[in-house]
């Protein structure tokens, strides 16, 4: 298995002719993604070079190919209307890569679209290797197996993923949950999802400063898979409180979201957390050998 | 985007919250010329971003124009003390004169997103004027909370509920929940991320009225408000975020710090574990720098100029993680940038993965640049060039 | 509440609703100073809420202050013709003068509930300029429509598909979804029942206009917009709900007919009931009559008095089903009416259930009135008693 | 059993304090009802003339009472407030009594409370006849049987039910789904509810003009209820279009709501049309004599 996204699953692109969606399109569709086609208004009836139909909405996009995950690549403004729309043509999954979606819109959606899971916004999107990979993820460095990946970032989730392919440990599903403050799934949403996937032995949470995502997901790890062997990172142990680095959603406010708390609540629950990335196969593979 | 005190009583007028009455003046004759003929004690504040403007002697009260002027020349003499956040301080460059009001009682509230709930949250307590961690700290059991359903949205049970739990005087009660109607309609049409009034003031007279205001905007949303476009210019400057602008790289993507090691990588994520890298192997950097996607030569030019050029850094550690760009691509980037920048030159480290990564170190090799492999080689590289330098 | 055109139109154009330029006048005068040195072609309009204005003649082309009197002077020299809804026509009050726009294509778009799916409905055609319900049996395949959840309000993408199913030409599309975005804030903005254009014009240098505007409000929501008290004032009055209003009654609460058995009961359905009851014996009724709950004897007397004096009724049939009040209560009530009224006296069958009914009946015998135990029988009695009178 | 309201159920009433609140809780409270409090904002810590305590808030009358069901007493504007702060609560079942709510109102109600069912607005309430009565309805013409009643009117309800107990025809819930044009529950929501409950042994179905209700009704039992004796009523059968006779959803507008289109419907179904109210009892004695 895998989580949220397989073999099987149909996928449209939103935004599929533009600059951004055109080229992630090509490489999706070379990883073997299961992709149906896609949607730009007004264009519909073209093809891209791919093959793939366009369609002028999401509700002939489904309707024709019968699609339940998209992937979103248009402009902030337009975001909240592509998963309203994406919602509304009874589209089940959606990933929306768009960086810089005001929070208000991010809120409204997340609260109006009950039954669609969304990851994102402002995220690198998810790979089950040897699968299917949604977003603009580099395909090259997945391996299928066993480990699952949650992280908020982007490059240093195929950082991460990069080492462990080199340490031999594959992938179930790697997600990258997004850098927003509001997201459409966190960490603890997707460790739900992990606990019944019998293909996930392990899992690697990629955390950073700000919020409490992971606070909230060591206490689920304690609570729920106790047993399972779980290896955390916290990146920006030395950022400044109060100003944000990169991603609108890494900032430390007064008490809130420091490093600290972070860590102290991995380790209550029993997660080491790798001071660096290139320590985590090492832990992981650690865990994995107490456990067999 | 942070509002100044006067910016946000401005929306709260907008929207219907009661404020004082009040002229925002940009020097001391104005103050002066405003309080002409003036009754009554009025205050005179400082607008600055910073907090703890009362204990730095930055609002004043004063009766008639001569003293006005003076309180006025008083508080702008100086800027805001500096503290960890602000090391420069803060100038003063307006005051607001306001109604002095004879106040009662002092509350608080404010609405803000949480990000656990993903849903807006209002919070009441019935100690305001003061900082509100420190009375989630000292009395706990005065701070009420809604969360609201975004579907829903504000309804004026939320204020009953919360004026009833949060123990506000009664003299509170019967506005409460249209300031809060007035209040949420605010955040909501403005995509504001917090608002506070703290003190909500109840007058010995019996109005209500919001006597400060903070209002945070979301960045992300003033494409739709062109109007504060004309705020943000009142606004201090953070140079770092008018540094990264100038490069062409996100506001959020540069922030500079007293170290010597400078740091550049491509994503947010990557960028914060490579300044963690250089504290690992015993350096501190001179920056957090993320060059965003698409390394090529003008935009490695740009920010290898914008780090050399206003911080201390004493070596540029380049960190790209080659996800989808080629590493001898990048590598002929950098060294094109290298080649055309009139700054001055300092060591490179570079730290390049992806597909060709072999034949992008060797291009480096050959430009007398430092290629690794791993980001803790860099980094403790980079450390050591420092030191030698 | 239905507003007139140029009521509707004002508000299209407080939300952004591009609509032609145009005065509103109250007299040809007011459109001859208007047009005076004005240049071009230009429409004047009756303002009614009547609809066929163009059959009816009440739509002319003027060029020039002269000729713009001279037609406005035609329009307002008579009134609407009547029709069964309006038998007593619509005198046109006031005009608009408007810019003749030059219009390539028309197309219908419209805002309104939709009961059964308890849901805003958006319907749109590519064919405008006629009767939406013309349109549906002529073209079905061109009316499209979408059901707005509430929750989530209006998106864009709700105009970019109903323009491609209704087929819409391709000048309208770029402007379209933010034409419905600005229609959908007006409509939940104002509480609107229903809000529609048609035509919404293509001009022929590309602009889209909101040619004709047609917007009802909800009377329950009126409480909430206080400035549009002054526009009802220019609507035309309908007697039956200003009668209604006067005596005391909800402006639903009555309504005439052309019969001669007048009628009261307590409660809508049953008042339904009671005009179908008179049918059922063979009778017509006068009118439809409300009178609420708590019959006591200041309502009754009103409604007596609403009735004798504004219908043709030769008989009243009060038809109270006492479920809470008292039975010789009312019939107190009633013979304290009657003996109070100063108009004339027609014949009262009444017909009265509840605690104490026999009471209750004994107290009208004795005052002469005609109890009687079922609405049947009562319908029944007042039949006969009108062919009597 | 009976639907919706039982014994069992308990009842607070929000506006309990009010002129109408306290006289119509007076009604319930002798009818039997099962109040358990009731909410006046500001009169909290206050008791009822029957000894029934008053809450600031509905989260604190539940809190305090277990309460499930509410009735609500309070002025137009304030309706929509009244059921958010009741959905808030944890209320499952709200009768909203108030006339002259805005219809924009209702309708965003009705989309964000899922989960609630509302009788109403502008509704008389119901009854369980020997169970409970929440509502304004005259307690004494009922009478415990196997007759459900569902109806759009106050008065004509009254009317028909007061029939049905003089013929011997007891019933197990009587609902007025209210007046306007946007209801909490429709006639088709009660149907649904009817067919499950073994009390109910027969159906009256008292509609009027406007809206599209009563066809509705009519489907669903050829559908789902063939075999239950139903009987209809329809008010109103000689209102003019266009203007709307008392309730604000009695308005034939062009072909819509007409009574034409509603008696057709339900001969179509095989229900049988009453002429005038005194008419039902006989048509429902027949139609149980041949099911019997």
């Amino acid at each position: 298995m895998s989580i949220f996204l397989d073999k099987n699953s149909k996928i449209i692109v939103q935004g599929i002719t533009g600059a951004e969606g055109s080229y992630h399109t090509d490489r999706m569709y070379k990883y073997g993604t299961n992709l149906v086609g896609g949607v730009t208004p007004g264009k519909g009836g073209q093809r891209t070079p791919q093959g793939l139909a366009v369609f002028d909405t999401v509700r002939e996009a489904v309707a024709a190919t019968g699609a339940t995950h998209t992937c979103i690549f248009v402009p902030p403004p337009f975001a909240a209307d592509a998963l309203y729309e994406a919602y509304d043509a009874g589209i089940t999954f959606a990933v929306c890569i768009t960086e810089g979606v005001p929070v208000h819109d991010t809120l409204k959606v997340v609260g109006a679209t009950p039954g669609m899971r969304i990851i994102g916004p402002n995220c690198p999107g998810l790979a089950s290797p040897g699968k299917a990979l949604v977003g603009i993820m580099p395909g090259h460095v997945f391996k299928e197996g066993g480990i699952g990946v949650i992280s908020r970032s982007g490059t240093l989730t195929y950082e991460i993923v990069d080492l462990l392919t080199r340490a031999g440990l594959g992938q179930s599903t790697c997600i990258g949950v997004g850098g927003d403050p509001i997201i459409g799934t966190t960490f603890v949403e997707c460790l739900r999802e992990f606990k019944n996937d019998p293909q996930t032995q392990a899992i690697v949470i990629c955390g950073e400063i700000g919020g409490s995502d992971e606070e909230e997901a060591a206490a689920f790890v304690a609570e729920h898979l106790p047993e399972l062997p779980v290896v955390a990172f916290i990146g920006g142990r030395n950022a400044p409180p109060g100003k944000s680095l990169g991603h609108a959603g890494a900032i430390i406010s007064g008490s809130f979201g420091t490093p600290q708390s972070k860590i102290a609540a991995f380790e209550a629950a029993g997660i080491p957390v790798a001071q660096r990335p290139s320590e985590i196969p090492a832990l992981l593979a650690q865990r994995l050998a107490v456990r067999a | 985007m942070n509002l100044m005190e006067y910016q946000g009583k401005e929306l709260f007028k907008r929207s219907g919250i009661a404020v004082p009455s009040s002229h925002h003046a940009l020097d001391p004759q104005a103050v002066a010329a405003f309080l002409e003929g003036a009754l009554g004690q009025w205050v005179v504040k400082a607008q600055v971003l910073m907090g703890g403007r009362g204990k730095a002697g930055k609002i004043k009260m004063a009766t008639g124009a001569s003293q006005g002027r003076s309180v006025a020349q008083e508080i702008m003499a100086t800027p805001m003390p500096p503290n960890r956040q602000n090391p420069a301080g803060e100038p003063v460059k307006s005051l607001l004169v306001e109604e002095r009001l004879d106040i009662a009682k002092e509350a608080y509230c404010a609405i803000t997103i949480d990000r656990a709930a993903r849903k807006p949250v209002i919070v009441v307590s019935r100690f305001g004027g003061m900082d509100i961690e420190e009375v989630a700290e000292q009395h706990p059991e005065s701070i009420a909370k809604f969360y609201v359903d975004t579907t829903i949205g504000y309804s004026a049970f939320m204020g009953r509920e919360l004026a009833f739990a949060a123990q506000l005087d009664p003299g509170y009660r019967k506005e409460f929940p249209a300031i809060l109607a007035a209040l949420y309609d605010l955040f909501f049409r403005y995509g504001v991320k917090l608002v506070e009034i703290n003190p909500l003031a109840l007058t010995a007279d019996g109005r209500v009225v919001a006597s400060d205001a903070k209002v945070e905007l979301d960045d992300d949303a003033l494409f739709r408000f062109p109007e504060f476009a004309q705020w943000r210019a009142a606004l201090p400057l953070d140079e770092d975020e008018l540094l990264a602008a100038q490069a062409g790289v996100g506001i959020r993507n540069f922030r500079r710090f007293p170290g010597k090691v400078g740091t550049m990588a491509n994503g947010a994520g990557l960028a914060m574990a490579t300044m963690d890298a250089v504290a690992n192997a015993g350096g501190e950097v001179a920056d957090f720098l993320d060059v965003g996607g698409g390394a090529n030569a003008q935009r490695v030019r740009n920010c290898y100029e914008l780090v050399v050029n206003t911080t201390g850094a004493k070596v540029f550690f380049i960190n790209i993680f080659g996800g989808i760009t080629r590493g001898d691509e990048v590598a002929r980037g950098i060294v094109t940038a290298m080649a055309q920048t009139a700054s001055r030159k300092i060591p490179l480290v570079i730290r390049l993965t992806g597909t060709n990564e072999e034949e992008g170190r060797r291009i480096l090799r050959e430009a007398a640049m430092t290629p690794v492999e791993t980001m803790d080689e860099g980094a403790r590289e980079a450390v050591r060039l420092s030191h030698g330098a």
